[in-house]
């Protein structure tokens, strides 16, 4: 069959099936199709026509800033887990093996952008300067949402998966507006905003949700300026991607006319420099993009699930070797960027933050379930007024027979 | 005073929103040049531009969650979705989102989002275009649900659903958008609070409770009543959820008889939640079991049959009757 | 007689199923290798291979979606929803297509497809992961909603459950996946209706309605209440739609009172529906309304909090000292 | 950028913006990139290395074939839309326009293949043999589903847009499974089933909708057998394709890894060869196939649709240039394959079905509602017996109040 026949796709449509095969075969293990990298896992620097001016930018402290975040947050990953065993967590989804994926694209963005996280960006949250403890509030069951996104604009976890990715977009096309009003703010005299755009987060299983497509849908459609940040992780729970797609996921993009780009997830230099392209491209009215981050969770889904069901754990073991801290590490010792001491505070620094979290996680507030009659509406309600009020004199009701039954065991009681 | 339909006063409605309003817009399909499938944005594209009525592409989920992100960002929009039957692809933005954002932030944030669906039958059409599935939204805490029965209080409701910080879905009584009456665009009068109920006659034997399409059935069938020397109030509940449970009760107080009107399917309706809580507020004042009215156990059937599908005053009388035997 | 559990029980059941019927299929999210995040899938793919277990995409609408194809070429699909809060992507899929597709055939088409959900809070989790959504299904005519209480009555109704040519959704207790209890493999004994209501404790004061999780507390309940001198019936309702009312009406003509608890936010919730057909069936028969305990009308708590959201022994009985006070 | 980098997209990610433009922008007129065209709109053959071969399968009595089916689909069209304007109808959904579409693709399916509609396939129906008095009754409101899909293979119209193209996959997936069964059975010398596949219709607009992304998904990871067919007719309603994508929609399939084809829609030759490939490629087991038929929506919406609230009658009268009707008569007359008596005999015919459907239509029964009583559940149900009972009783109280007033006027009533 003529290519040109087939403009819709790559493939020849009569032979394509074996190589569809080959390539979903190989990409269960590595990724078959090109990949961009620019630090391989032995710490080997590699190049790239357009994101190697990315990573020229980054400076010695800049990179050794990268390798602090990653080491902060895998240690605190690693006391999450902890407080889980111990009970103090209901549940901990930990994020080890995606740290370059998280810190990345997390550093790669401005205070001025909004971020979508789903419910593992734990990293990320960290580059944002959200207080690791009001994050665990979620998973110690105290809050549905931890932490104020106006603070830091980095929005709550969301839960139900691909949910927040029309937010996203809608977000941007608020900036979009935004920036129209500012311009003509601007022409009256006043100093311009910085140019904004939203990242917004997912995972391969994720991208399977209906929501992801009609997101790329508006996104495309209305030219905002959103940055897809697709990290496929291998595995939705025990189901791995080869379930959810056949070919890299960042092909997605192809169907809606933005740029797909698959990065090195485990390659924190990588990704930095393609988020960074990403969200410039974006907040210069170029549209949106979509990365795929091609990482591991080299964990569990979360303390409640046993991988071993699902998966053999040499697979586990060959991503071990790619990690993203060690291949920084390497890197920084080869090129004399960062010395023992370093390192050595950064351990200091990981266990000062983790007695921090242990501390305030056991101090965390123990909340009132009035505080949830009063934020379920904005405004006034008669229906939760009146529960409220049975709830009060029910409850009262309680603490009297309590009292009672104090007097009574005190001998106080009147007859 | 002006003459208008409800089309027309909820599209004026809007186009108060839209000047008072920098940061409200409207998004939905078909909205721009086309006017809505009902023409109720008919002329607002031409008046604020594609930024402020979007035509959006072709998908529930997307339209409701991207408002979610816009309202994220201090906008207020206005989504229409085309069509009751429609409303479903959205279902999952409305329930686990839209409804839960504020709760969920503990506070911090707020999605002023409107919905408007236009909703019920009585016109003749295909599959899923009269339908009435306010239960289904009714029972999620975190939205607000209205219903306009004529064309002053569809003026004012739209706005004051777009000024209400909480999320509003406004159920628009499809059979009724070109029905006429005065709109006095200067002052809401007594429809200044969209979530009180109203009452449209004073009566004494029997209550009937109803909201919107059923409104003008309600006070006919009450009128057939009176020439059969039967004195029957009649309230439109305006807003579904909340319900102005006070007012409904204040008038059972009186009559000692309720009949609750949906089109809706009885089955698990609202009614069911008006009738409980009625029944437990006035128990002693109750003459007779609440009755309800509403659609049959059944899809909506098709139009040459809903005639026998649909309250009808027939049908409300016949309630009538059976209330008044006990 | 066997012992197990009940999530044991549904996983017996499915086996039964998959043995006895080739064209009966499991699909959903994670329910091969690992067996479901319950366990309730627990060896089946092994067993039957990934034809008849399949492992899916993410996605719900495609869950719901593909197995009413399945279902039109004759399969007789069972899909697990992984959570309560996880149904609403497939909304659409359950409402539009799924409940009408024997009706808009004429009779001609049947969509045989079972769709499991465990549902319920109590278990300490984050959010969506306690919902109690089945009112929001019930409203729906076509669809057909049970849910067994204890593992005799689970292990046959997700065999029933299969073999019912309507949709069915079975809501799993998922609170009590671990709760053990006698099961007769060999015959359903009482068990051979599902859509039947039982009377587990006789009583003569007042009559307790639930399902599901609260089975066990309203049994506590009426304990409790025995020792103050109060006889309580209990119900389990065990099929929400359609209801049978009938059991519960001649109880409650019995006792004079009734009480219904649901874990479901009371606002819009089952009880309604409950409340007033019953206080239509037997209005003279009544000494007191129909008292609801339900969930409050807010989003389910955080985990911290859930119990002073849940209906418990003290709730209900808070429930039956008012309907005893009238 | 080095093309390398971003295997995702075949745009080079910094100056793919202007190009996107420039394309969206061509694409609104005629399309910019390659599409299957084997007849010109001048009635010139073209040619194509892999789909000639499909056309030269055709002989002429095909060929006459096709165009008596698209003319008798157009003039059953103008007389719907008459029983419309005259009161028949509560609503039609015209097709002109889209003929060639719907024929081509309808007559490259086999009896033993699926066929899901949306709600203007009329003339796929007409290919599946549904009768066509039949298929009214949904338009004047005695039935949601006028026939019966098990006599035809073709499924009721669905309008819940896009709801249908899991119900696709789904009956793909079910096909695939009673091959295994049927593969065994031939095993046990039975004859076997031919193969069979599944195709689903829907729209441009529809193309927007999760449910097509969560489809594609699905039939990608099984590899179904079920080919997509969009029909994109320029508009939604009154929203134009651009508002929905802003490259062509068969690229929609390089996201999930199978063959998408454009074809021109207005060519009942070429859509019937790129048709006749796909469901050859799913039936072999090859899996999914995405086409897209380049076309146009002639008529209104629907008859409640006025379009000259939003398009240019020009821009009507350039697609009436392309009539798939005109195009197939110049060749057939060009070849000799055809002359004036087969034209005159195919209005003859045409003008047959007209006076069947008028008749037909008039007749049609009234329906009663205890049919929907009835088929709402396949078993008995306690609520819909309490309904059913609630309403004969209160029928005949009417029909006893009927009688006794026909009795009080008759003067036979007792006092
Ligand atoms: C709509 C929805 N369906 C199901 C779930 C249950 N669930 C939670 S996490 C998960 C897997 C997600 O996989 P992926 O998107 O790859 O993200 P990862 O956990 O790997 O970071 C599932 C099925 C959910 N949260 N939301
Ligand atoms: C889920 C859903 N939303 C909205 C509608 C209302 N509606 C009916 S047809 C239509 C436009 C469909 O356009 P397209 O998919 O291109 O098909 P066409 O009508 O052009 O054949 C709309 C919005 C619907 N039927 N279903
Ligand atoms: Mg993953
Ligand atoms: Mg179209």
């Amino acid at each position: 069959m003529g290519a040109t026949h087939l403009p819709a796709t790559e493939f020849d449509g009569i032979e394509m099936d074996d190589r569809l095969e080959a390539e979903a075969e190989a990409q269960l293990g590595d990724p078959a199709g090109p990949m961009v990298q620019l630090l391989g896992p032995d710490g080997t620097p590699g190049a790239d026509p357009v994101f190697s001016e990315y990573a020229e930018r980054l400076d010695a402290e800049k990179l050794r800033g990268f390798y602090a975040d990653m080491a902060a947050i895998r240690r605190f990953d690693q006391e999450a887990t902890a407080l889980q065993r111990q009970g103090q967590l209901a549940l901990w989804v930990p994020l080890t093996g995606q740290e370059a994926a998280q810190i990345g694209s997390g550093r790669a963005s401005q205070p001025q952008d909004y971020i979508f996280p789903t419910y593992r960006e734990h990293g990320v949250a960290l580059t944002r300067n959200v207080d690791l403890a009001e994050l665990l509030r979620q998973f110690r069951g105290v809050s549905n949402g931890g932490w104020n996104p106006k603070d830091t604009n980095f929005h709550l976890y969301t839960l139900v998966l691909a949910a927040q990715t029309p937010h996203a977009v809608g977000y941007a096309m608020g900036i979009q507006r935004d920036q129209k009003l500012a311009a003509a703010a601007a022409a009256a005299d006043q100093t311009p905003e910085p140019k904004a755009a939203v990242l917004v987060y997912f995972g391969d299983g994720a991208s399977s949700e209906g929501d992801v497509h009609e997101s790329m849908v508006f996104a495309s459609s209305y030219n905002a300026p959103v940055v897809f940040f697709c990290q496929n992780n291998h595995w939705a729970i025990s189901v791995p991607t080869s379930v959810q797609t056949r070919i890299p996921l960042s092909n997605r993009a192809k169907g809606y006319g933005f740029p797909g780009i698959r990065v090195d997830g485990n390659d924190v230099i990588a990704v930095h420099a393609v988020t960074e392209w990403a969200l410039e491209h974006a907040r210069e009215g170029k549209g949106p993009v979509l990365i795929e981050a091609f990482t591991y969770r080299v964990g569990a889904h979360t303390t409640a699930d046993d991988p071993t069901k699902y998966r053999e754990s040499a697979e586990e073991a060959r991503w071990r070797a790619k990690d993203p801290l060690e291949r920084l590490e390497k890197y920084l010792r080869a090129e004399g960027l960062a010395d023992d001491a370093f390192f050595e505070q950064v351990r200091t620094a990981g266990d000062e933050l983790a007695a921090y979290v242990r501390k305030t996680t056991y101090d965390l507030e123990t909340p009132d379930i009035r505080t949830a009659f009063a934020n379920t509406y904005v405004e006034a309600h008669p229906l939760v007024a009146e529960e409220l009020a049975w709830f009060e004199e029910y409850s009262a009701g309680f603490a009297d027979e309590a009292k009672a039954d104090q007097a009574i065991s005190d001998g106080t009681a009147h007859p | 005073m002006t003459t208008m339909t409800i089309a027309k006063a909820i599209n004026e409605g809007l186009r108060a929103t839209l000047s008072n309003n920098p940061r409200s817009l409207l998004m939905g399909e078909d909205i721009g040049p086309l006017g809505g499938v009902y023409r109720v944005t008919d002329g607002l594209i031409a008046e604020f531009g594609a930024d402020r009525v979007v035509d959006t592409p072709l998908a529930e989920s997307g339209i409701i969650g991207t408002a979610i992100g816009l309202a994220l960002r201090g906008y207020q929009p206005v989504c229409e979705i085309q069509f009751d039957g429609f409303v479903f692809p959205g279902f999952n933005q409305i329930t686990t989102q839209l409804a839960k954002m504020h709760s969920r932030s503990n506070g911090n944030l707020t999605v002023p989002v409107v919905i408007r669906i236009p909703y019920g039958g009585g016109i003749g059409s295909i599959e899923h275009h009269s339908e009435s599935p306010e239960a289904l939204f009714a029972h999620t805490a975190g939205l607000r649900i209205i219903t306009p029965s004529n064309p002053h209080d569809a003026y004012w409701m739209i706005q004051q659903a777009v000024d209400c910080q909480d999320p509003v879905i406004v159920f628009e009584p499809k059979r009724r958008y070109w029905l006429k009456g005065e709109v006095d665009t200067a002052s809401p009068g007594t429809a200044a609070d969209p979530f009180k109920a109203h009452v449209l006659r004073e009566g004494t034997d029997a209550t009937v409770v109803v909201y919107g399409p059923l409104v003008p059935v309600a006070l006919a069938a009450a009128n057939a009543a009176a020439e059969d020397g039967h004195s029957v109030e009649v309230i439109d509940l305006r807003s579904i959820s909340p319900i102005d449970f006070d007012t409904v009760t204040e008038s059972v107080k009186k009559t000692g008889r309720l009949i609750v009107a949906h089109e809706a399917p009885t089955f698990g309706g609202i009614g069911g939640e008006i009738a409980a809580r009625v029944s437990e507020r006035a128990f002693h004042s109750l003459e007779a079991p609440v009755i309800r009215v509403g659609g049959f156990h059944m899809p909506y059937p098709v139009a040459k049959v809903e005639e026998d599908y649909l309250p009808d005053i027939d049908r409300i009388l016949e309630a009538l009757d059976r209330a008044l035997a006990y």
